[in-house]
């Protein structure tokens, strides 16, 4: 076979997902060797058009003009993989969806008038089929590795869909939860960064996104009663990185899914 | 010490399709690999996606190859149907308990397989079948998705034609040159001639098959003890160590994959188990 | 849909360059020229970063989740986003924190400068010079060059890396402090590579200071801060080129947001006058020289650049000098170190108002915030480099074109994309960046 | 026997190290007192424990063995959280196992000792772990009988403490909080080895009746009981009862109480390619029942729910566990009532599912 192209689009994001491609230092220049990086704007002056056999999707739907864009993405892709939290969830721009995006925009600018802007920011997911959801705000740059890898061979992933505590534990941390009384959220948000906040004695706030078979109600629940969370303090929790999903929107409340 | 992690790198002799998503696999069998019996598997391993379990569905008494029949369901499945000849795969095995094929002697065998699960009752089909005149009457029943996955279909009807085997073959959904039966296994059961009194059962196939196979056989008399399943379980290790394979008491990789059904009645028949 | 088209309109002396998506900036942005009869009629350097709305929907939020929050404004500097939340935080609180806490924010903010700076220098401005597509493309024939580039760049984030965490969006800032208490042994293991760094730095900059450079002088207001006795991170007054010299609090009134119909961004101005300006390495550079270390000093003389550089094509120099810098400097905190006495202050709980300009890789970046006495955010105000540096890029992309409408269009269009990663432009950075209205040019 | 004073626990850790031991032992951290290396005890550090919650203390003591047991526990180091079994290089597969270094376990408790042995059933049965076994051969143990227990604790009840019975090299008693002294006893010839090199005076006539009332003392204390009579067949025989839907709606799913469990032995493999030499790690990692990919198959998962998750922890652990290995898998040491987020307390879950 060939060297599989590899293209990179972005939507409505920070960057710093597809700069992890650019972080990967000690690998990129194999990598670059195994896959034909054809269209990759952020580093490189050289873009093909497709079709591509593998794409990397960084970013969120938030106008118009992206709901289309994203489905000429698809059209010329093989493998189509969405990166980060603004790709497979809304990112934290998904707190529009809880507000009134016309007062959001008269915040921000004098002449709301001139923007043109969806009311939600919404996962890619939602609007094409996805073919693998890579998670975290921002993605492990070892675990982009691998679905490159994985895409590049034909085979899935190796990524875990456990929870956090599970690194945090074989990491050898201590329990920001049951040792500190801090609101972790590791319980319910999957495994990929390698436990980091605990490590560094903070709670875990969720940015890898959610797990599967979370329990969100019942750690809310315990959290709330036993170590004295605030409904406000809940919100925010939920309305974070991952704001729009759906275990996390159906816990909080609100959040228009649609526009 | 050796390592029993340790996978011993063996060659591709070939890789032949059998239907759509299934093939078979011929490996020349890596130095002091002991004969494998009826029912036991390999771990397959192929670098970079990782190891498998896979039933052995060639013959025993066949020193030459060890040969696998494989569905293509992911990732070292998928990688497996990729190999050709002379490329080299990771092998460890041969692991777990088999079919108690002597119990048959002089008794009625009945082999009920679904779809994949009639790889490992194959090494039970070349063995009986050499030796046939130890048992009384061979019946293979045989459920497929379609007349194109029906697996080692020449070779079954040789069989048939040939060494004595009583083979009905039903499929869920026919095609335009399809005669025979139409629907689940478990059908067959009440037309077939045996002796319920003095048989062994032997069972592979997908969970749900094997609860209803085993019902209609207790219908027809036959005693629980005289059934036996083989089953699936995630594996990582087969050596008793990883924990994925566990059932109630059992670590399948060990005491299984093959089992007198009374030792599994209680978790198979209990959801989620 | 995204592939580059520089077609020739109407006319030999009528022509319009388009870039429909500019490579090698972080974002996305476009450029526009219009030529005229061989007159230039219009430059345009278009942002489509759809908006994301951070000011918005930083109202609410506790006053202890902005460094997290703000820092996924951009994933390329996001200590940046980070330093200037939580000292404009403290500020708001009227807390200060100790001289080991300080020091930590220095090393990460080093460790931000090189991994950024590297990342421009090597990856993404170094192939103009050459002519290359990309890093990649270029490494065929200068590979000790990439390599050593992207050691460099790891060092960098490897600072980061251990200090926050993780190098894009670190998790161990938080206002007051960090999380967890950094120690000097964390860092012990890497000083050789740092040393060996420093040492590439220099290669770097002798390497970077003997490329060929387009002509392109102008006369600019440069803006940085200027702090007592260091080379400037997040402390120290606001100062200008022409004379400007203020306290950070002083901000609003000297600089304003104005969006204008015709235009693409809220752009920066100075206040009076509604001019332009300048922030970004040239600019701290030029008003922080006799704030470099001495060997910074040193290698800047060996090189020529050791004066006011005005060559916006220069700017590849002063970031690799920066580098340079920061390297030492991190190697200096690191045999220094200085414990801090906790890993942060605890905070007091008031109602306030905040304001922290700090130097992002790119230039400097100012965050203003309201909090009230619950410690939830009121009102958010943040001006990101980019958007600061918009309008001067467009004035040098003016004077550019004019002085080179001989160029052939290729030619053109790649000084063009050159002069604008001058100033690495962050587009993500820009929070509230607009979508361009198009005009149409006649022909087309 | 000898009698110790805590110099001599001093001279101890410095006679393992000079004779090349990896020392390991309690070390207090941010929040919890964890196993780690050391070079000398923590003094006067202990905890106070419930269902889901831990909080480190100071004792305002001299103790140095004060505490109950925190998250960590020595599978760690005998069974590592992440250990690479093989490579493959330019297509061969060669061993990845390391050449342990000897390793000394300071402070190991009863219940703690039996859950190596529950392993070493596990990893030195039929089938040797090459590693296990390495790093298992060169242990020195240093056993401490409780002096008092957490609320979380219930070893007493299954046999398993906290009087130590099982083979440690040396077996401690710490009296005193104050101003202590140690009761120090060697079941093993290096450990008598070890103890005439540290010395010490002789041990008391009453030495053994002193270390009897103390552990009696201790079994007094605790709250939480788990009978292990019939237990078997209450679990197997009850896989439908209710009370496995109502536990499933509380429990998360994260894994935690295996991971702290002391002879969970669940692992995992994963494929780390190295893009840039070519080579593939082939590494065991630590699973968990509560996962989803625990019971994945081709086909579909097995233990879907957090229901059939949560039977499955509890029925192995406490029943399929004892005729797996003729040992229950429980040594009643009560981290995972601990260290459950959500406070879930198995001792609590067997008696509601006896009920009825
Ligand atoms: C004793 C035994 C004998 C088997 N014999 C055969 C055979 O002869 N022919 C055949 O086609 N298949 C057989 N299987 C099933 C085969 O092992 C799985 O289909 C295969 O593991 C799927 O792996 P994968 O990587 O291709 O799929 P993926 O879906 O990518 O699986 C990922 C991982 O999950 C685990 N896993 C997934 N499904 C299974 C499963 N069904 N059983 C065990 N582990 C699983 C594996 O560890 C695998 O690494 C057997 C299984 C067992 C337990
Ligand atoms: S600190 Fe958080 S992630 Fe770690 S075990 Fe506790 S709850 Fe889970
Ligand atoms: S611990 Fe949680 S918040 Fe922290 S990096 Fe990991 S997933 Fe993100
Ligand atoms: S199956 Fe569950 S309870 Fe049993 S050893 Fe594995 S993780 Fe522990």
């Amino acid at each position: 076979m060939s060297r599989p192209s590899l293209a990179v689009f972005k939507f409505a994001s920070c960057d710093g997902c597809q700069l992890s491609l650019l972080d990967c230092e000690d690998e990129l220049l194999a990598l670059a060797g195994s896959l034909d990086i054809v269209n990759f704007p952020e580093a490189s002056g050289r873009m093909l058009p497709g079709p591509y056999d593998i794409a990397l999707v960084e970013g969120s739907i938030t106008t118009d003009h992206d709901r289309e864009r994203i489905l000429e993405v698809r059209r010329q892709s093989r493998h189509l993989i969405t990166i980060g939290a603004c790709a497979t969830a809304g990112g934290l721009q998904a707190l529009r969806n809880y507000a009134d995006v016309t007062e959001f925009a008269r915040a921000v600018y004098p002449h709301p008038e001139y923007l043109s802007t969806l009311a939600t920011s919404t996962a890619i997911a939602q609007h094409i089929t996805v073919d693998f959801e890579l998670h975290g705000c921002p993605i492990n740059k070892h675990q982009l590795i691998e679905v490159l890898l994985a895409f590049s061979s034909g085979r899935k992933p190796g990524i875990a869909n456990e929870s956090v505590c599970m690194e945090c534990k074989a990491r050898g941390n201590v329990c920001v939860l049951v040792a500190g009384g801090q609101h972790c959220l590791g319980p319910i948000t999957q495994a990929g960064c390698g436990a980091l906040c605990p490590a560094y004695n903070r709670a875990c706030y969720g940015c890898y996104g959610v797990k599967e078979s979370a329990r969100v109600g019942q750690l809310f629940d315990w959290l709330q009663t036993r170590e004295g969370m605030s409904d406000a303090q809940k919100l925010r929790s939920l309305r974070a990185y991952n704001a729009a999903a759906e275990p996390l929107r159906i816990i909080g409340g609100g959040g228009e899914t649609d526009d | 010490m050796t390592d029993p992690w340790l996978p011993q790198s063996c060659g591709v002799k070939s890789c032949h399709r059998e239907s759509r998503d299934v093939f078979t696999l011929s490996l020349e069998p890596p130095p002091a690999y002991t004969r494998f019996s009826a029912g036991q598997f390999n771990m397959l391993y192929v670098p970079g996606a990782g190891e498998a379990a896979i039933s052995i569905s060639g013959d025993p008494d066949d020193g030459d190859s060890l040969v696998h029949t494989i569905r293509d369901m992911g990732n070292v499945t998928g990688q497996l149907h990729r190999l050709q000849a002379s490329d080299r795969v990771g092998l460890r095995g041969p692991f777990g308990r088999g079919w108690p094929l002597a119990q048959a002697a002089g008794r009625d065998l009945l082999i009920l397989a679904g779809g994949i699960g009639l790889a490992p009752l194959r090494p039970v089909l070349y063995q009986a079948l050499s030796q046939r005149q130890r048992y009384r009457r061979i019946h293979l029943l045989l459920g497929a998705r379609s007349p194109a996955d029906i697996l080692y279909r020449q070779q079954l009807l040789d069989w048939k034609r040939q060494a004595g085997l009583q083979l009905l073959v039903t499929v869920d959904t026919a095609d335009a040159d399809w005669h025979g039966d139409v629907g689940v296994i478990t059908g067959l059961i009440p037309r077939l001639e045996f002796d319920p009194n003095n048989c062994l059962a032997l069972i592979c196939g997908p969970e749900i098959m094997m609860r209803f196979c085993v019902k209609q056989l207790q219908e027809r008399g036959v005693a629980d003890a005289d059934i036996h399943v083989s089953l699936e379980r995630n594996m990582k290790c087969a050596l008793g160590q990883c924990g994925h394979c566990q059932l109630g008491p059992h670590f399948l990789c060990r005491d299984g994959p093959v089992l007198p059904y009374p030792e599994v009645r209680d978790y198979l028949m209990t959801r989620e188990f | 849909m995204t592939s580059k088209k520089i077609p020739v309109k109407a006319g030999v002396k009528s022509r319009r360059i388009e870039v429909d998506y500019l490579a090698r900036v972080e974002g996305e942005g476009a450029l526009y020229i219009d030529v005229e009869d061989g007159e230039l009629k219009q430059v345009q350097l278009k942002i489509f970063e759809p908006p994301r709305f951070f000011e918005a929907f930083l109202r609410g939020r506790a006053l202890t989740e902005a460094p997290d929050i703000t820092a996924r404004i951009c994933g390329i500097c996001p200590v940046a986003y980070m330093m200037s939340a939580v000292h404009a935080m403290e500020s708001a609180l009227g807390v200060t924190v100790d001289e080991g806490i300080r020091r930590l924010r220095r090393l990460l903010y080093c460790g931000e400068w090189i991994e950024s700076h590297v990342l421009h220098i090597y990856m993404l401005h170094a192939p103009d010079f050459f002519g290359y597509d990309d890093a990649i493309a270029m490494a065929k024939e200068h590979r000790d060059a990439v390599m050593r580039g992207l050691r460099m760049k790891k060092a960098g984030n490897e600072l980061v890396r251990i200090l926050g965490g993780r190098e894009i969006h670190p998790i161990n800032v938080c206002v007051g402090g960090f999380y967890k208490l950094p120690r000097r042994e964390w860092f012990t293991d890497m000083l050789d590579e740092l040393k060996w760094a420093r040492d590439a730095a220099a290669e770097t900059v002798q390497w970077v200071a003997g490329f060929d450079f387009p002509e392109l002088e102008r006369d600019y207001e440069f803006v940085a801060l200027r702090h007592a006795s260091d080379y400037p991170f997040s402390e120290g007054r606001i100062v200008s080129s022409k004379g400007l010299d203020i306290a950070m609090d002083d901000y609003p009134d000297h600089f304003v947001e104005h969006q204008a119909p015709y235009t693409n961004a809220l752009h920066s101005l100075r206040q009076p006058g509604g001019t332009p300006y300048f922030v970004g390495p040239m600019a701290r550079y030029n008003l922080n020289r006799d704030r470099l270390s001495s060997s910074t000093r040193s290698l800047a003389q060996e090189t020529g650049f050791d004066r006011t550089v005005v060559n916006p094509f220069h700017s590849i120099v002063v970031r690799a000098l920066e580098v340079f810098q920061a390297f030492d400097e991190a190697v200096r905190l690191i045999e220094e170190f200085v414990e801090p006495a906790q890993a942060a202050i605890t905070l007091p709980r008031r109602a306030g108002v905040g304001m922290a300009a700090t130097e992002a890789p790119r230039g400097l970046l100012f965050h203003r915030y309201e909090i009230n006495e619950e410690g939830l955010i009121e009102t958010a105000n943040i001006v990101p480099p980019t958007s600061q540096n918009q309008l001067t890029i467009e004035d040098d992309l003016r004077d550019l074109v004019a002085a080179n409408l001989a160029l052939s269009e290729a030619a053109l269009t790649a000084r063009c994309e050159q002069a604008i990663r001058n100033y690495d432009p962050c587009i993500s950075c820009a929070t509230h960046f607009l979508k361009v209205r198009i005009r149409d040019v006649a022909g087309s | 026997m000898r009698r110790w004073n805590p110099d001599h626990l001093q001279d101890l850790i410095d006679t393992l190290k000079a004779r090349e031991y990896r020392v390991l032992g309690p070390r207090v951290d941010d929040l919890a007192i964890v196993y780690d290396d050391i070079g000398s005890l923590p003094v006067g550090w202990g905890d106070r424990q419930e269902a889901g919650h831990y909080r480190l203390l100071q004792r305002g003591d001299q103790t140095r063995f004060g505490y109950n047991l925190g998250p960590s526990t020595w599978k760690q180091f005998l069974f590592p959280p992440e250990e690479t079994l093989f490579r493959v290089e330019d297509g061969a597969f060669v061993s990845a196992r390391e050449r342990p270094r000897k390793m000394a376990f300071i402070g190991i408790r009863g219940c703690e000792l039996n859950a190596i042995a529950v392993q070493d059933r596990v990893f030195l049965g039929d089938v040797h772990d090459p590693s296990y076994a390495a790093r298992r051969q060169s242990l020195f143990l240093v056993a401490v009988n409780c002096s008092q227990a957490a609320a979380t604790c219930f070893c007493a009840s299954t046999g398993d403490g906290p009087e130590v019975q099982g083979a440690a090299d040396l077996v401690i008693t710490e009296f005193e909080a104050n101003d202590p002294y140690y009761l120090v006893e060697a079941r093993t010839d290096s450990g008598r080895e070890l103890l005439e090199a540290v010395g010490g005076e002789p041990a008391p006539e009453d030495a053994h009746s002193r270390i009897r009332a103390l552990v009696a003392a201790t079994a007094g204390q605790m709250q939480r009981r788990l009978h292990k009579e019939g237990i078997v067949d209450d679990l197997l025989g009850a896989l439908e009862h209710p009370e496995w839907e109502a536990v499933g709606g509380r429990c998360l799913a994260c894994g935690n109480c295996t991971q702290v469990c002391p002879t969970c032995f669940c692992s995992t493999t994963a494929e780390t390619a190295d893009v840039v030499s070519g080579t593939i790690d082939h590494t065991r990692r630590w699973d968990s029942c509560f996962t989803e990919g625990h019971s994945y198959l081709a086909g579909g998962v097995v233990h879907a729910s957090v229901r059939s998750r949560y039977r499955q922890w509890l029925t192995h652990k406490l029943a399929s566990w004892e005729l797996q290995f003729d040992t229950s898998g429980c040594t009643g040491c009560g981290r995972c009532i601990s260290w459950c987020p959500v406070g879930i307390d198995i001792t609590e879950e067997v008696e509601r599912i006896r009920e009825s």
